[in-house]
């Protein structure tokens, strides 16, 4: 075929294969295996992607993760807005978490025109306060979620509950109830309301005593153990050769936390530890992130008491309409609930950025790992390994 | 596994006694105190500078006029209406918002069954969430999309330049200009009040792109005299400038002078492509070399007609350079802008006074004529004791200053006068005290209070800096004179300058008096043309509207219909007015040399 | 980090080297030893995580900047590994046997720029979007404000006013308006 | 803009994107997927059009109003029973969980949500719809039993919100599958879209929610828009 882009046929003889195929090769007409879709409607699926899915009974044979039922063309988008107003439509690449899309947007443009170094103290206290809230929120969804897939309902309603609490209290920071759109170019959009330390310090003593229930509901619960231990087994070995990262490579024994590798904010003035394991399957994961559930909240008090009472909230910066960053090129990562978030900024010199590229950690979970973590599984554990990898569709289609 | 699993997770049913955390009636709960929920906009402070939608990235947000609300200087009269179909509640658009007006509530219940009700002007239309206080506004402390404090300007201190007449204020270096410029957030409301309509967020763009080409073809649009107006405009367009309403207005003046003085005048002729110019046979003769003969000159040579200019000094520029000081405006500077004017073929005859005979003769050799004869006899108080030959006029004064004549500077001095023709007036006696006997001894006494009066608010202060005292809210009441010599001035306390129409009908104490003693006296209370060599039949036919002043047309046509008239004489002594009307007459004259065809 | 960027600049002649911070920076290759490089820096130098791939469109150049970025665990250095491929014949010779999720990369960018990856697993398959018959959607000449509106055309009835003409013409309604117009309907 | 000039407008914009569609030569019809004649095994012949099977094949009927008080008790019921397709088309979808949680409840308000469409009578479009979601949406939408309602999150179902000048999604919803409640905001929170479930169960009550007979009426006006904008109308093998 005539690529109509190239406009010529490339030489695939010079080549050394034809091109490669992925998964094996299913005859549907042998009547042995059937095609089914999982998704994009179904309740089950995290977000707005389908698996196609080739089983053989019970057992899936093949699998294709189909995903732009989310796609916006955002780096289309930033493309043709000016820095700051690139912020508020970042945000909506992740819906999941959206304080880190704005955290990596503003970090990109401060790096990128020197502003990086002039960030007020309070104002970096106050994003890795987000940060961690944010961290929070999404693990209080997702550690009970993992539950959910395996049809234990409770966990969720108790976690869905408790976010709410915490979105509650980003209301009262930032003035927005899931688009927080707090972390700007050069610093935050606000201080502490008064009392807001004591309010969210109640929330988190709830959150304590749900650590202590969900542990009791979930990890010494006969079904969950026994659907959840050997599912997924992801070896050491297959972390860095599918881009495995956070709480899914640690689960499988490989620590790595860009909060501890790369510190970013004031996270090397912070006491903790990222909790590891070494199974590697969903079970393995979830007590990861329960784990990580008790040392958030545990860095929410840390913040909270280590941060200053009042300062300045943002930098001296040009006029947001006319600020021109000159030309380079940078990639900024920071630890989100689901592993290395990482975003490469391109800027022109223009008052525009050239390229931006997110780089999220279910592009890699959610395609190569998943496709190949499907075969052999069971149809009815396909949730629970998509949860367990934490797929969140716009990341990946952006 | 084992029986343990099985049984802990029924701990869950402890919860069954816990009360239940659902919100019993959701509909009515409140967002938090800083949600960022609809829109509220106060109309009243609002002035429809459009910055909204220049930051929002949903495009949500147009300018519309709204019913009740005048277009005004410092206020297009248009108020932003909001889509809802576009907004995502960033509330970019109130950290931004100039006169802090926009704020966003903590409302957020919106439901319709129209998607095109969802359109609004907030704080115009009738919504139910506007009683609410809570909700976003900007945030503090520190917090701005735009530097809110203006780049200093270099000047010379007090004690440097109180005794020369150099230029003291240095202008800015290229990173100044550009860092200033920055500040500009393009809404163009100094376009209307300017009145030339300079293209300011245009020009102000091209210093910060470091385009001085193109930003001397702005500045030559409207205006032919940049290195004069950016040094002693009288920058209305600052007056109105919405970075202003909260903080220092952009320097537009100083920005100027920036682009101007960055261009060699050699370059001139290149960059403004004016090395050949076509001409045509008609022929318009004006009189007076002032900014709006100047000005009219300048445009109408570029229309291709041949100008000639009538001055009675020997120099052009008019009050230009005979009524400002050398420190505020250099006469080199004064030259390049005229000099370039006069390279584009326009014919100028100085120490040429134009009387009743000549005027005649104009009138038939030339096809129109402009007059701009300015405001050069100066106004007098007429108390008793002002007739007496140590009285001034600062007009006076400041011409012979200018030819280097020699004037009186006793060592005392009253100054009567709040506009900065007195300040200038002060600033130069001044200097030439200080040059004399090292110590400044002026007084500078007004009608008006502190607040209301008109001079520069700079200009006072640094007159003050330089040693001279302002004494405002004085009224003059009589000259002592003692055996011929003058003692002093007696003053009583001002209550009130203009009644409640705005009228100038000044309201005095008696009880309170004061006396400012001084040698001299320097009468800086206004000007008045001297029309004199209009003869009688023209002057006749002409119409004239309140304060006997020409009526015009738009474009500065009186009612003869080949005399044009402009400047001073008609709409008061100031720069860039006459620039502008330089600018209209010539349009005018243009028109009016083709109707004749 | 000095080192190891010496070392690729002897061995595959990089230039261009840039170091954004401390432990990031940028070199580029020709395109012929990018993979090459890659592929060492992987194996030797223990680049094992990959990172990201992505391209930029230097439209005014005619060129396309792809970029390989990886990461040593160990030392947690990042080098971003560029090189520029030309824009009207993109190919570029494909590493998915290097990574396993690359080729959801080179699928990406090849329905994103046009650019072909020979020998890439379903590279040819629709990634994001369905019955795409425009240009390459993140190429730079693609301007999607024009076809959102020529294709999904937004709700009409709207038209704003730029204050600097609109006064003038409320003002000076006989004059001429000098302000440049910025006036739409939406 | 008039709805005369909108119209016209419309039908201009119609014939300019189905001009480029033939001249840009490329088809989205797969070969099997075209309209062809097959010969049945007991030799008759008989016209497929799988793209026409697999979206409506049959033009929706018009649901006519029962008489007086049987109407009336019929959308009581129905507005005390609204129940939703669990499809998050969008961000919007996010605030559902706590809707179905015990915080904010909606089961008391007699919504709650189902798996499928065939069992479903609202579906909730939460916030923007790309192209290859809309294709989705319309056969979830058409696979809906009447009476069905459609519910709106957001500024982007209005007019594009921040994704206005996106490639991929639309603008305007109401092209494409009519609403009956807008919920304005970015996105809606929880409270809001309680608010709009119950400016919905008034609307059925006061038997006002009849945008469904409006897509039944205006079927081809809504298939003509659908049609400019997603060009390639083969269903993966799904045929459900």
């Amino acid at each position: 075929m005539i690529n109509k882009f190239l406009g010529f046929e490339p030489d695939e003889s010079k080549l050394p294969s034809k091109r490669a195929k992925i998964g094996a090769e299913i005859d549907l007409s042998s009547q042995k295996y059937q095609k089914i879709w999982l998704g994009p409607n179904h309740p089950g699926v995290t977000g707005n992607m389908a698996m196609e899915l080739w089983v053989e009974g019970n057992t899936v044979v093949k699998a294709k993760t189909h995903v732009g039922y989310l796609h916006r063309g955002f780096e289309k988008l930033i493309e043709r807005r000016l820095y700051v107003q690139g912020f508020p439509t970042s945000i909506r690449m992740c819906v999941a978490e959206p304080d880190t899309n704005e955290y990596l947007i503003a970090t990109c443009t401060e790096q990128l025109s020197g502003y990086d170094k002039e960030v007020p103290e309070m104002a970096k206290w106050l994003r890795m306060l987000s940060l961690e809230m944010a961290r929070l929120q999404g693990l209080l969804r997702g550690v009970p979620g993992q539950g959910g897939t395996f049809a234990l309902g409770l966990g969720v309603q108790w976690g869905v509950y408790l976010r709410d609490l915490i979105l509650d209290r980003f209301e009262e920071l930032t003035g927005g109830r899931v688009y927080h759109m707090y972390i700007i170019p050069g610093g935050v959009r606000g201080l502490l309301p008064d009392g807001f330390k004591a309010r969210l310090e109640d929330n988190l003593k709830e959150i304590d005593d749900f650590i202590v229930r969900i542990k009791k509901l979930m990890f010494h619960n006969a079904v969950f153990k026994k659907r959840a231990i050997g599912l997924g087994v992801i070896t050491p070995e297959m972390v860095d050769k599918y881009g495995i990262v956070g709480t899914t490579a640690r689960a499988s024994g490989v620590k790595r936390d860009v909060r501890k590798d790369d510190p970013y904010l004031y996270y090397d003035q912070l006491d903790f530890d990222p909790p590891t394991d070494t199974d590697g399957d969903v079970y393995a994961r979830t007590w990861v992130r329960w784990q990580e559930l008790i040392q958030t909240v545990d860095l929410l008090r840390q913040i909270m008491a280590k941060m200053p009472e009042k300062g300045d909230i943002r930098a001296n910066m040009p006029n947001v309409l006319h600020w021109r960053i000159p030309k380079g090129e940078t990639y900024v990562r920071l630890e989100s609930g689901r592993g290395e978030y990482g975003m490469y900024y391109v800027t022109d010199g223009s008052d525009k950025p050239r390229r931006v590229n997110l780089r999220g950690p279910s592009y890699t979970h959610g395609v190569a790992l998943l496709e190949d973590m499907l075969v052999g599984a069971d149809v009815a554990d396909v949730h629970a390994l998509m949860v367990s990898l934490q797929t969140c569709p716009p990341e990946i289609e952006r | 596994m084992n029986l343990k699993d099985i049984l802990t997770p029924f701990t869950a049913w402890s919860r069954v006694v816990k009360d239940p955390v659902t919100i019993k009636d959701p509909l009515s709960r409140e967002g938090a105190p800083r949600y960022r929920g609809f829109h509220d906009n106060d109309v009243e402070t609002c002035i429809g500078c459009g910055t909204c939608e220049a930051i929002c990235e949903n495009e949500a947000i147009d300018l519309v006029p709204v019913e009740g609300i005048e277009t005004k200087d410092g206020d297009s009269g248009l108020r932003p209406k909001i889509d809802y179909g576009r907004c995502c509640w960033c509330a970019l658009c109130v950290d931004i918002c100039t006169t802090n007006s926009l704020r966003l509530t903590n409302e957020f219940k919106w439901v319709d069954t129209d998607p095109d009700n969802f359109r609004f002007i907030p704080g115009v239309d009738e919504k139910d969430w506007y009683k609410k206080e809570e909700g976003w506004r900007k945030p503090e402390p520190n917090y701005h999309f735009y530097p809110q404090e203006r780049v200093k300007m270099e000047e010379l201190g007090p004690e440097e330049r109180g005794d020369s007449f150099i230029e003291f204020v240095k202008g800015y270096s290229k990173e100044q200009a550009q860092q200033e410029a920055d500040r500009c957030v393009e809404c163009g409301i100094c376009i209307g009040t300017c009145p030339a309509h300079m293209g300011i967020p245009e020009y102000i763009k091209a210093v910060r792109n470091d385009d001085m080409e193109e930003g001397l073809k702005i500045l030559y649009e409207t205006n032919p005299l940049p290195e004069i107006c950016g040094r002693i405009c009288t920058h209305k367009c600052e007056t109105v400038c919405s970075v202003g309403v909260n903080g220092d207005p952009l320097s537009i003046r100083w920005l100027k002078r920036y682009i101007a003085d960055q261009v060699p005048a050699e370059q001139y002729h290149e960059i403004l492509d004016t090395k050949k110019i076509y001409k045509d046979d008609k022929k318009v003769a004006i009189i007076g070399a002032g900014p709006a003969g100047l000005s009219a000159a300048y445009y109408l040579s570029l229309l291709g007609h041949n100008v000639t200019i009538f001055e009675k000094l020997d120099k052009p520029g008019g009050m230009m350079r005979y009524g400002i000081p050398e420190y505020r405006l250099p006469y080199d500077q004064i030259d390049k802008d005229v000099n370039y004017i006069l390279s584009l073929g326009v014919e100028l005859k100085t120490n040429t006074t134009v009387d009743e005979e000549m005027f005649k003769k104009l009138q038939k050799d030339y096809d129109a004529v402009f007059v701009s004869t300015g405001l050069h006899l100066g106004r007098s108080t007429r108390i008793p004791g002002s007739d007496h030959e140590h009285v001034f006029q600062s007009i006076d004064l400041l011409r012979k200053i200018t030819a280097g004549e020699e004037i009186m500077v006793p060592e005392k001095i009253v100054v009567i006068g709040g506009g900065n023709v007195a300040m200038d007036i002060t600033r130069s006696l001044a200097r030439l005290q200080r040059a004399k006997y090292g110590k400044v001894q002026i007084i500078t006494t007004s009608l008006e209070s502190e607040e209301e009066m008109p001079a520069d608010r700079e200009e006072v202060v640094e007159a003050r800096e330089e040693g001279a005292t302002i004494d405002p809210g004085w009224g003059p009441k009589e000259i002592e004179i003692v055996d011929g010599k003058i003692k002093g001035l007696h003053v009583v306390k001002v209550l009130s300058v203009f009644d409640e129409d705005h009228r100038f009908n000044p309201k005095f104490d008696e009880n309170q008096k004061k006396f400012f003693e001084g040698d001299m006296i320097v009468e800086s209370i206004g000007q008045a043309p001297d029309l004199s060599y209009i003869p009688k039949e023209i002057d006749e036919q002409l119409e004239r509207g309140p304060r006997g002043r020409y009526l015009i047309s738009e474009y500065n046509q009186t009612s003869v219909e080949w005399l044009f008239a402009g400047g001073d004489i008609v709409v008061g002594p100031d720069v860039i007015h006459g620039i502008a009307d330089g600018h209209k007459a010539a349009v005018g004259i243009d028109n009016y040399l083709n109707s004749k065809k | 980090m000095n080192e190891i960027l010496d070392k690729i600049k002897q061995k595959y002649n990089a230039e261009d080297v840039t170091v954004q911070r401390e432990r990031l920076a940028f070199v580029t290759v020709a395109k012929d030893l990018a993979i090459d490089a890659v592929t060492w820096l992987r194996d030797y130098e223990g680049f094992s995580h990959f990172v990201m791939m992505s391209c930029v469109d230097w439209m005014e150049e005619g060129k396309f900047q792809l970029l390989y970025l990886l990461h040593n665990p160990d030392t947690k250095i990042d080098i971003g590994v560029k090189t520029y491929i030309d824009r009207e014949n993109p190919v570029m010779e494909s590493a998915h046997h290097l990574w396993k999720q690359i080729w959801t990369y080179q699928r990406e960018l090849h329905e994103a720029f046009g650019i072909d990856f020979p020998g890439s697993p379903r590279v040819d398959e629709n990634f994001v979007l369905e019955g795409w018959d425009d240009i390459p959607h993140m190429r730079r000449e693609f301007n999607t404000k024009e076809y959102s509106e020529k294709t999904y055309f937004p709700r009409p009835g709207r038209k704003t006013y730029d204050p600097a003409t609109y006064m003038q013409e409320k003002l000076y309604p006989n004059q001429p308006v000098t302000a440049k117009r910025k006036d739409n309907d939406k | 803009m008039s709805e005369k000039d909108m119209n016209s407008k419309v039908s201009e914009m119609l014939a300019r994107s189905e001009a480029n569609a033939k001249n840009s030569g490329k088809k989205f019809v797969r070969p099997e997927d075209e309209e062809r004649e097959v010969v049945a095994p007991d030799g008759s012949i008989i016209k497929v059009n799988p793209i026409y099977d697999y979206f409506s094949g049959a033009r929706p009927e018009e649901e006519k109003p029962r008489n007086g008080i049987v109407e009336k008790f019929l959308n009581w019921a129905r507005a005390e029973s609204i129940w939703v397709l669990g499809f998050g088309t969008g961000c919007g979808s996010i605030e559902i969980p706590p809707l179905v949680t015990p915080r904010f409840d909606m089961f008391r308000f007699g919504v709650q949500m189902r798996p499928t469409p065939r069992q479903s009578n609202a579906f909730i479009i939460s916030g923007y719809l790309s192209v290859k979601t809309l294709k989705r949406v319309i056969r979830t939408y058409e696979q809906m039993p009447s009476p069905k309602y459609v519910l709106a999150l957001g500024s982007c179902t209005i007019n594009g919100g921040m994704y206005y000048d996106s490639y991929s999604t639309i603008n305007r919803l109401d092209h494409y599958i009519p609403v009956d409640v807008y919920i304005a905001g970015c996105m809606p929170r929880p409270e809001a879209l309680l608010a709009g479930f119950g400016k919905l169960k008034e609307l059925i009550k006061a038997g006002k929610a009849e945008k469904a007979n409006e897509y039944a009426r205006n079927f081809d006006w809504y298939k003509a828009n659908q049609k400019k904008i997603v060009k390639d109308w083969n269903m993966p093998d799904y045929n459900w």
